[in-house]
């Protein structure tokens, strides 16, 4: 007990040190391979080797720049919606298990904890679409609010779905229930929960084909728009985190975490969060982006009785057997 | 709608038009030529949303453009509007002149809805106005603009100082 | 009984007050990501939902008109370019054909096909332009960069033709200033061949793409009457059914010896816009094909001295652009800058069809409708 | 911010900070007129402005670095001008694009353009040409960095 208490500070460092590294490669990733993906080369000057500095000279330029708050936004909540958004999207790499024992926070319900955390963005959204008293960001806000609203609830269904299946709320133990070979849940069951997952992973970080309440050709940046220095980039980190935060997770829900072969568990979950990100990433950059009452529709008449249905097929599944 | 011959059935269409709207406008057809490849009718400034519905009912649906033309020396506008039929490939201009201390011209945005923005372009360049037109305000042009600028009376300031360097070459 | 009502009065004022839904006006530009340049759109929103939209013009106003009448003959063809800036060489072609008309000057036989080859290179790039941005509209990030890729080798050809990237100036009153290069006319089938397959790669791009058919299928109908009444021409006409292409019915540069269909679209909406601009670009391919098997020997050029000057008279011609009917309507009275130059570009009327299209429409349609237009703004204000 | 605008920066400091601002340069597309398909050109595969670090994506002006102004500015745009320049935190820069931008360029005579738009808003770079191709924009910005790596953030601030 008084160790881990000793070790609490320590551990919370280290978990901010990660999520705030990992944005690194992240960044760097997301430039590199949308221009590999348009046919360009991407950074090639920063950082001497194919442009490895530009993070860094992203992050050095953002500290500089010059933080405006408009004269007409609500000083106090346009200042305190970036922080809103930052902390949470933080907060979940606290309960991810990298590997057995590895993980910040070892907690029975950590899927909970994961899922809670990742709903608070909406209010940090809402926060800042509403500060700025800007139309556009009003317009974005108010999208950004339907549609976190939408995809939470395929989001929970989906993940509630390999809950039911394992039996448990905790990461480490739905990994360890995961059979081998790798993430082989009982046949439609991890399917449907695996692909509601990551439909409303998209719609959860904003990301096209889901990404109207940010789309540049039509409300400039959203919710985002009157936002500069920091701030904005506190935002931008945020969202960088979601993604990799929600990567993890869905390594650990469907692609059985850091079990493999001959690697160490350590490196072989961090290649399967890195395949889940380029996924991401991949999409983000080929996919146009769907209309709001599309997306709306998409969400309430299909993903949600589709989980339900999941959900009401798993418990007779479990009962059966 | 075919392709073949098309000059050749633009001139009988034309003369068509012609004596159609001989007929069904009488004296008010001040003036009708061919040139060109296109007929060019002149008719009172009243006339002309008369002279454009007819020529729309002859199936010369396409609302080209309308603009004006300035002629300080006979103190008189032109307002010339263009129109085209697509079934027989011929194209007619409406000209009107309207008096330069007095310009005004019944609009024919009920005729074709596209001439509104036309015809507003018009108004504010030339300053000619289209009686019966909504929406007459500046289009291209901001609202601190002096003047209408298409006249030939309104000089550019950049070419007033002293005469153009190119005069010599251009001959 | 009386404080009751009073009360439910004063609930209802309450809540008409605070409850009621206002309209939106939003302000879409003249600074913003897609109305390509400086196009203004003011938009009156309940919700997600356009109630009425009205477009701004003006902001790139640059007074060609006025200019053309202080400048030569020969000086305005470099001013033209300028107009519809995509697609620059189809500009000044109609302006020297009305000079020409007019003069009665005979153009020799090369220097039309040559015209012809460069006019629809011209109309291969502003396509392929179109066909790239107008995923950018839709939300996607990768498809411009393939749209400017592909116009770039038919800017390529264009530079190595006449020196310029987009403001070609090569059509003389006359004439065009010269031969083709050295090599030129070898480079130009492998070009084409390679538009031929990305044309198909394009198709695929929206046939296969449900999002895309999503967002253009039936969004921003436009039918054939009030198409022809606002006076929408080129492509955007056609893709509503009619096949009204000035290249079949004028007698300009030749056209008429060259085989090559008119597509036309059915329904008109956003789809068939850019379903037709593909396929146009299929069409202008023929062309070029049909023209370098023909390209005669000959003189390039009449010889038409700087101090030509345009005889008294007045003409109109018009030419199928990229954007719709390009046309000039030259009144001279014999001086040495044109007396009149009224100037129908394509843009201006197309545009102004807006606020029939935007009405009844979602705010993300705005910017769908506005792409499949694919208007230039230098075109619109002139 | 006024940290930065008081006092001078010992050198290594300086030296990373401004190499900071010299690689991630956020740029706002003001496209106005034809320089802006060169601009966009400039982005786009065959030129890939983003191999200087240059990151061609920003819509708002707030997270701007520099702005690119391409093509011919008409005095009706001016005020939108200003405003999207006076929206854009410091530091910030301005490339002028074009002979229309820089000048009035063909239209010098005309009754409703500008001629320069650096009567306006201050440029750090102009690009001649009319319009100039894509690599004379590679250019331009390059020269923009050598100008940021070896300015004074204290001088720029006090400055503007």
């Amino acid at each position: 007990m008084s160790e881990s208490l000793l070790l609490l500070p320590v551990r919370g460092v280290v978990v901010f040190l990660v999520a705030l590294l990992s944005q690194i490669p992240l960044l760097y990733g997301l430039l590199k391979i949308s221009a590999h993906q348009m046919d360009r080369l991407g950074p090639m000057y920063p950082g001497r080797f194919h442009g490895i500095g530009q993070p860094i000279a992203e992050f050095v330029k953002w500290i500089q720049k010059e933080d405006i708050v408009p004269r007409t936004a609500d000083a106090p909540v346009f200042r305190l919606a970036p922080l809103v958004a930052l902390l949470p999207a933080f907060g979940v790499f606290a309960v991810i298990p990298v590997a057995p024992g590895l993980v910040g926070a070892e907690s029975e319900l950590a899927l909970l904890f994961v899922l809670a955390l990742s709903a608070v963005g909406a209010i940090a959204v809402v926060m800042a679409a509403y500060a700025s008293q800007s139309k556009f960001t009003l317009v974005g806000g108010l999208r950004a609010v339907g549609q976190i609203i939408a995809y939470e609830l395929p989001l929970v269904l989906g993940a509630i779905s390999i809950a039911m299946l394992a039996g448990t709320l905790s990461l480490t133990e739905i990994v360890e229930a995961q059979a081998i070979p790798y993430a082989l849940w009982p046949f439609p069951f991890g399917a449907i929960a695996f692909l509601l997952f990551v439909l409303s992973c998209f719609a959860e970080v904003l990301w096209p084909p889901f990404d109207m309440p940010v789309a540049e050709s039509e409300i400039i940046a959203g919710p985002y728009t009157e936002y500069s220095g920091m701030r904005f980039i506190f935002f931008y980190m945020s969202e960088f985190a979601h993604v990799i935060a929600l990567s993890a997770v869905g390594t650990l829900l469907f692609l059985g975490g850091w079990r493999g072969p001959i690697l160490p568990p350590v490196i072989w979950f961090v290649l399967k969060v890195s395949a889940f990100v380029v996924f991401f990433i991949w999409a983000r950059f080929t996919l146009p982006r769907l209309r709001e009452d599309q997306l709306q529709k998409f969400a309430w008449k299909l993903l949600i009785p589709l989980g339900l249905v999941n959900v009401l097929g798993i418990a007779v599944f479990k009962v059966l057997t | 709608m075919s392709p073949s011959a098309p000059s050749a059935a633009g001139k009988t269409s034309l003369t068509e038009a012609e004596s159609e709207l001989r007929i069904l406008l009488g004296d008010a057809l001040l003036d009708a030529t061919e040139d060109h490849g296109q007929l060019i009718a002149r008719v009172p400034p009243d006339r002309r949303p008369e002279t454009l519905a007819l020529l729309k009912a002859l199936g010369f649906t396409f609302y080209s453009f309308c603009f004006g033309v300035d002629w300080p020396d006979e103190n008189r506008f032109e307002v010339v509007d263009h129109v085209y039929s697509p079934e027989d490939q011929a194209r007619v201009t409406v000209k009107c002149d309207v008096p330069r201390d007095n310009p005004r011209v019944p609009t024919v945005i009920n005729v074709y809805a596209g001439a509104d923005w036309h015809e507003r372009e018009t108004w504010e360049l030339f300053g000619i106005v289209f009686a019966g037109h909504p929406r007459l305000r500046k289009l291209l042009l901001p609202d601190w603009q002096e003047g209408f600028p298409m006249r030939k009376d309104y000089v550019l300031r950049a070419r007033v100082e002293k005469p153009w360097p190119g005069e010599f070459f251009s001959g | 009984m009386a404080t009751d009502l009073e009360t439910k009065g004063y609930i209802t004022a309450i809540t008409e007050r605070d409850m009621a839904t206002g309209d939106m006006v939003l302000n879409i530009g003249p600074q913003h990501p897609s109305t390509h340049g400086v196009l203004r759109v003011v938009a009156r929103l309940d919700g997600e939902q356009v109630i009425s939209a009205e477009p701004v013009l003006g902001y790139m106003h640059r007074a060609f008109e006025k200019l053309a009448e202080q400048r030569s003959p020969m000086q305005n063809t470099a001013l033209f370019n300028r107009l519809d800036w995509v697609s620059g060489f189809c500009n000044e072609v109609p302006y020297c054909i009305a000079c020409e008309k007019l003069a009665g000057i005979e153009v020799p036989k090369r220097a039309q096909v040559q015209r012809v080859i460069l006019f629809e290179l011209t109309r291969l790039a502003s396509h392929a332009m179109f066909c790239g941005i107008y995923g950018l509209e839709l939300g996607a990030l990768t498809p411009p960069m393939y749209g400017y890729r592909d116009r770039e080798y038919a800017l390529d050809l264009l530079e190595m033709c006449t020196g310029q990237r987009m403001h070609t100036n090569w059509a003389r009153i006359g004439g065009v200033k010269e031969d083709f290069p050295e090599g030129f006319y070898e480079r130009i089938p492998p070009i084409l061949e390679y538009y031929r397959t990305r044309i198909e790669q394009w198709l695929e791009f929206l046939i296969d793409n449900d999002i895309f058919v999503k967002r253009t299928r039936g969004i921003g109908v436009l039918p054939v009457d009030v198409a022809l009444d606002y006076g929408v021409s080129g492509p955007n006409l056609r893709a509503s059914g009619i096949a009204v292409d000035a290249r079949k019915e004028e007698e300009y540069l030749g056209y008429m010896d060259y085989e090559f269909e008119v597509p036309v679209g059915n329904r008109g909406d956003c789809f068939d816009r850019y379903v037709q601009r593909v396929r146009e670009m299929w069409e202008s391919c023929n062309i070029i094909e049909q023209a370098l098997d023909d390209l005669p020997p000959g003189a390039i050029n009449t010889g038409v001295g700087r101090t030509f000057k345009v005889p008294a008279g007045e003409i109109y011609i018009r030419a199928d652009g990229p954007r719709g009917e390009n046309g000039y309507y030259l009144i001279s009275t014999g001086a040495k800058e044109p007396y009149r130059l009224k100037i129908r570009t394509g843009s201006f009327s197309n545009v102004s069809v807006l606020p029939y299209l935007l009405k009844d429409t979602y705010l993300p349609d705005i910017v769908a409708i506005l792409g499949s237009l694919d208007f230039v703004v230098g075109d619109i204000d002139r | 911010m006024g940290l930065l605008e008081s006092i001078e920066l010992p050198k290594p400091l300086k030296y990373t900070l401004n190499w900071g601002r010299k690689y991630s340069l956020w740029m706002l597309q003001f496209g106005l007129a034809c320089c802006a398909i060169e601009m966009a050109a400039a982005i786009m595969p065959r030129h890939d402005m983003m191999r200087f670090g240059v990151i061609p994506f920003p819509a708002s002006p707030r997270q701007a670095d520099v702005m690119v102004v391409a093509g011919t500015c008409v005095d009706k745009m001016i005020p939108s001008i200003i405003r999207v320049w006076e929206q854009m935190p410091e530091p910030k820069y301005c490339i002028s694009f074009g002979s229309c931008s820089n000048s009035g360029g063909p239209y010098w005579d005309s009754y409703s353009v500008a001629k320069g738009i650096d009567q306006y808003v201050p440029v750090d770079v102009y690009v001649p040409g009319c319009p100039p191709r894509p690599e004379a924009l590679l250019d331009g910005i390059m020269k923009l960095q050598e100008k940021i790596q070896h300015e004074s953030l204290k001088e720029r601030l006090s400055v503007s």
